[in-house]
């Protein structure tokens, strides 16, 4: 079904092309410009890697938070009619548009020690976000929690809501009919939505950085690491991003390559 | 299991205004032309869309209850095979939706692939199938459930003949076991004659008429019935007059004697029926009159030449038009 | 004389540190009047800034929070000769009432406190205030930058932090501060200079002139400045 | 076909409501911390009016280019088959796991008056990007891009390819099939993407200051004016993005029921 | 208009592999059963799959061109309306892509509709047709760009019996002046003997027969048409046998004579079939018997039972199965 329908028409190829250069070149200039020989130092410094770590580690719990919440609420936005649903996905769509440090404050003033949630949380399990890997990922499950959702109803709404149906003459309750139905149908707007939100976590800085601060080892993650380095060396800075970038186009490829078959 | 005898009156807006009663057991063939409500009625008893009303199975109220709880085997009009599941999957699915073990629904499943001929297919997605393969699918994966009521809207098409046949068959013994309320959609006269306890005629939306299938094959109350079982229907005031093609006299002049059986116009169409030739003629309403080829030929019939249709008063059957 | 400079209908740009915002501010008004020119900012991080200038970006004056940014733009050849125009000095600021009851830098090591990362300017003074003092609390985080710093002590996150005493000034509404003594052995240096880039290079000169005027010392002083 | 289908199952409202939570409280907690009362003094100031017209008018343009060029790119990616489209698509996800503070630098490197691109573009042209408006929307839509076409990608994929054969078969070019059947069959998806890209773009801010500097009047946007004024006055701040965010729940609010009928 | 000759030989690997040729203006009924590749060979033929092997039309290689130069009319098996246009667009959509203006186009699209008695729906989703009325769109989306080879995919189902006929009228008007080459899958006997002017029968993916209709209805080559036109087939050696099921006699005791005309099997299933009574019996092949109700019911004839068929050597019409 793929050439035989024609060959993909300039109108549609050059702007392609120059969307692809567009990503490219800078990518590009920045390789160039970066020293290379400092990664293999980068990779065997414990700050790089602890940063690099807790980047990982809590891109994903947050990722995997984001779905497990978001992907039930993208769904009842694309698949149950209800009042409110309209300022619903308003309200889903505003941390959207927040910078992230102002996200940072708003996260601050909800869990922080004196915050809305964050004081009695405080006063009855001695436990605070701020300043933990917990805090962490707070930020990014609220920064990156927009953007799965918002993928993933997009994709859920083009989805045929009559397979719906099927499955329930057949007996499947809504649950196992999300599971087995919907959502498979939906698979590659899921994806899609997981590779946003998981790599809007893992660029994120101003949500986190305001709202958790920055300390090796436990709340610094490689976009803080990168920021405060280069306030002191831009080339360290440069390669460091280098290295977060390999990693994750890495994680990225063996996620899709293990979800989707052939890539 | 919910037998019970099935009551319903249902109001889809706009579609079809419907009221029935079947008992358990039995098969009821819903026909009528194209947009008669059918589909409609099928999916409002299913719950897939929204209907007013009544409709009782035994003593529960079908329309208090979600789809998934009404029990309903509904093969869809266009099939709705999930694309991204296997034949076996697919008609496994509603047994592992009702809480069935995979293994336990894989067996199954297997075996109805095997009563339908297609078993070897069992490992492939709807759209490896083809069109005949997957109505196959659909059909199983509708009865696999074991449901209380089955809505099998027009399950054969797509079918060749054998298929079509050993289907019948299956199916037809399939529905003499059957404790529950059938409904069966169909644009086919054999099905209707053949499968069904009763007939439900729909047309514009309204029950037409209610019988046993040679009654309504003997006495159409719609053209549509009328067509479908070969006869021509005639209104002349509130009485009906229906009687076969091969009791149409076709003559070029206007045909001697009192009788006002005889109608006037243009031959559309003259097609091979059997060994006969099949006259279509538009006349008002449209008749279709079966003669001799040799006949045929000797009037010099051809589409367009205006012609006489004329025939016994003996041979016409005269019932009310009542509803 | 208000006639002088660039002329009437000039526009002075300056390219300023992010914690030089309040100050230079109220440092333009005046000088906008005198010389009928507006009087144009970019605030940003002092590298962001510097890196900026050296790649040409539009600007008549620069003036950043440490040495090492403005070493960065002078290499570029981007700089004229830089001048240091204020100083500042590391002070504790604690919430309003200081509930966690700092008295000295020794009192951290029980709080929960924050400072500069090593890598920012205030973060190099903290340490060397830090190192003079033989403090080894740790801090439960290391800020980006001054202000961030401050932000953590503000919200209340923080019990204490180190900031530069200009920031104690700009927040005295809310919060306390507590002066180290010694921190003037470790003070930080605010330079400016003029842009090659300059298209007005007499009324950007005026600038640095106005700051380092007697006058101008005197508003950086309010705003809690020291002069060199 | 909605509740018709059953009750949607606590298994799936609970976590969409724990998702709704996360994301109202720190809204409604930064919300009540700010002062509403400083709101219509923003409305009027020059300074505020400004950086909110930049921001609003860059992200439109920004937006616009990402559709015009991404909506192809994602349609390529998407359906056809070419060498390299695995290497094309890991390529295409790269900008979104930058931080943006390096995305800035690399776009500098690329675009900047010596780098790779900006230095022969300036010397033909006379033209550079930094420091202008323009250079303020190609950060966006270095930044924004790679949302725009993931999200509408996992779309079209989602959507059944078949349709595109039919068209083929009616004599339609694949341009035709592109502008009257994919892309109408994806559309929610679609506008996913374009509110995802739109709203990353309205909140960005570390590759524009980076990239762009912080001039009133020609680069500074909202989040760049949010930055500066936090640095004296956190409360002023704060009602600036209250301001940004009304604004921009307006425009999204007004743009779905213009474009998806009821919302 | 590229009219001309239609030279194929075609292989999608594993599902169908043909060749045929067809004059300009013919019309090619396809039939064959489930699965034995008649819709992948109209895929083939549209560029919907990649196939092997040669398509010539006139001078054109077909296979050369990509599907929306080839100009094809197909009306899909799945129908595969557009489900965000309605009617009315979904008949113009061919138009207009092929370069017509938009009150043009629409003009000539309810053209169509209305020929095909859906005027009225023009506004409608198909998601808010019912499934006949769909099909009508379907066939009317595929003839309006005035394509130069037709492909019919089973254009008739799901359609009620008078819009069966009339489009049958329609399409039989169409297909006579249509200068092309015209390709229709059908499972109904009476399409492919009434509308073709030769049949193409396809089995498990070759072609088992070519021929005109009378010829390929009086010799079937394969079980599949042979139970399509109502005949039994037996092959003897390289010899075919065909008869009719009213040319076999059922008796319940091994029947008397020489003759090498008599199977033995227990009954399959027993319905009426006109005014007769129609056996299929479990031999070796399936054969079908028709017998009167009176003869039936003297015999005690039932499902399950074990009986002898035999029929008289001058009803048996006797040819080589040469392909
Ligand atoms: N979603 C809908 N919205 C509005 N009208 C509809 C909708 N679905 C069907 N209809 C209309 O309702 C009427 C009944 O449709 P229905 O599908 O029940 O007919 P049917 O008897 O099943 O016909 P067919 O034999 O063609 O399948 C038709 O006129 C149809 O156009
Ligand atoms: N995409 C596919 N991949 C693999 N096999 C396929 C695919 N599509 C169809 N087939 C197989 O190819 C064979 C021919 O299919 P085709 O659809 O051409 O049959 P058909 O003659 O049109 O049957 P029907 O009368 O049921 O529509 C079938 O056995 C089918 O299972
Ligand atoms: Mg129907
Ligand atoms: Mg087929």
């Amino acid at each position: 079904m793929r050439d035989r329908l024609g060959r993909p028409p300039a109108l549609l190829v050059l702007p392609a092309v120059l969307a692809t250069l567009l990503l490219l070149v800078p990518l590009v200039a920045m390789v160039a410009s970066t020293s290379w020989q400092d990664l293999p130092g980068h990779l065997t410094s414990r700050t790089a890697l602890d940063a690099l770590r807790i980047s990982l580690v809590t891109s994903t719990v947050a990722i995997a938070a984001c779905l497990l919440l978001g992907l039930p609420l993208a769904w009842l936005l694309a698949r149950v009619d209800f009042r409110g649903r309209g300022a619903l996905r308003a309200l889903v769509t505003v941390p959207l548009v927040l910078p992230p440090v102002v996200a940072g404050v708003a996260l601050r003033s909800a869990f922080g020690r004196t915050g809305l949630v964050g004081e009695p949380l405080l006063a009855w399990t001695g436990f605070a976000f701020p300043f933990t890997t917990w805090g962490v990922v707070l930020a990014h499950v609220f920064v990156s929690m927009p953007f799965v959702v918002i993928a993933i109803e997009g994709a859920l709404r083009s989805a045929d809501p009559r397979y719906d149906a099927a499955a329930a003459t057949l007996g499947a309750t809504r649950w196992t009919t999300f599971r087995r139905v919907t959502v498979p149908l939906a698979l590659p707007g899921v994806v899609a939505g997981t590779v946003l939100g998981w790599a809007r976590s893992l660029g994120e800085f101003g949500a986190t950085i305001t709202f958790n601060g920055n300390y090796p080892g436990t709340t610094q993650t490689m976009p803080t690491l990168i920021y405060v380095t280069r306030q002191s060396d831009q080339d360290a800075a440069l390669s460091l991003s280098l290295l977060m970038l390999l990693v994750s186009i890495g994680v990225l490829i063996a996620l899709r390559d293990h979800w989707l078959g052939t890539p | 299991m919910r037998a019970g005898r099935l009551v319903a009156d249902l109001q889809v807006a706009g579609r079809v205004e419907a009221g029935f009663t079947a008992e358990p057991g039995e098969v009821l063939a819903v026909i009528g032309p194209n947009g008669a409500g059918k589909s409609s009625l099928l999916h409002a008893i299913a719950g897939l869309v929204d209907a007013t009303g009544r409709a009782r199975l035994g003593d529960t109220d079908l329309l208090a209850l979600p789809v998934r709880e009404r029990r309903v085997g509904l093969v869809f009009q266009g099939q709705l095979l999930f694309p991204h599941l296997t034949a076996l999957d697919n008609v496994a699915f509603g047994l592992r939706a009702r809480g069935a073990s995979r293994a336990e629904s894989e067996a199954v499943a297997r075996d109805w692939l095997e009563r339908f001929g297609i078993a070897d297919l069992a490992g492939r997605r709807p759209r490896e199938l083809s069109g005949g393969q997957a109505q196959r699918v659909a059909i199983a994966r509708a009865l696999a459930t074991g449901p209380d009521v089955l809505l099998l809207d027009e399950p054969f098409t797509g079918l060749d003949v054998s298929v079509q046949m050993a289907l019948r068959m299956e199916l037809g013994r399939h529905l003499r076991d059957f404790p529950g309320v059938a409904l069966l959609v169909t644009h086919d006269a054999i099905d209707a004659l053949t499968l069904a306890d009763r007939v439900l005629v729909l047309d514009g939306g309204r029950v037409a008429q209610v019988g046993p299938p040679a009654e309504v094959a003997a006495e159409p109350r719609t053209s549509h019935v009328a067509r479908l079982v070969g006869l021509n229907l005639v209104a002349d005031g509130d009485t009906l007059l229906a009687f076969p093609p091969d009791a149409v006299v076709v003559s070029l002049q206007e045909p001697e004697g009192s009788t006002r059986l005889r109608w006037r116009g243009p031959i559309a169409t003259l097609a091979p029926h059997g060994d006969a030739v099949r006259l279509m003629v538009h006349a008002s309403p449209d008749l279709l009159a079966d003669l001799t080829p040799a006949a045929a030929t000797e009037l010099g019939l051809v589409p367009g030449r205006e012609v006489w249709l004329s025939t016994k008063a003996t041979a016409v059957s005269r019932y009310p038009a009542r509803r | 004389g208000g006639e002088g400079g660039a002329g009437a209908h000039g526009e002075l740009t300056v390219l300023a540190a992010a914690s030089l915002t309040d100050v230079f501010e109220e440092l333009a008004t005046p000088f906008e009047s005198e010389h009928g020119v507006d009087v144009r900012f970019s605030f940003g991080s002092s590298t962001d800034l510097a890196e900026q200038v050296a790649d040409g970006a539009p600007g008549d004056v620069l003036a950043t929070a440490d040495e090492a940014s403005m070493s960065l733009a002078e290499d570029a050849g981007a700089a004229r000769e830089a001048v240091t125009f204020a100083t500042n000095v590391l002070t504790i600021v604690v919430p309003e009432g200081n509930p966690a009851g700092i008295a000295s830098l020794a009192d951290l090591a029980d709080a929960t406190w924050v400072r500069c990362a090593d890598e920012a300017p205030c973060g190099k003074v903290a340490q060397a205030v830090l190192e003079a003092e033989g403090v080894t609390a740790e801090p439960v985080s290391l800020e980006e930058d001054v202000r961030a710093t401050l932000d953590k002590v503000l919200s209340g996150e923080a019990d204490a932090g180190l900031v530069y005493a200009t920031d104690a000034v700009a927040a005295a509404d809310d919060v306390d501060a507590v002066e180290i003594p010694g921190a003037d052995e470790v003070p930080t240096s605010y330079l400016a200079a003029t842009l090659e880039q300059s298209e007005h290079p007499e009324l950007a000169a005026d600038w640095l002139a106005w700051v380092t005027s007697e006058e101008g010392r005197t508003i950086l002083h309010d705003a809690g400045f020291g002069t060199p």
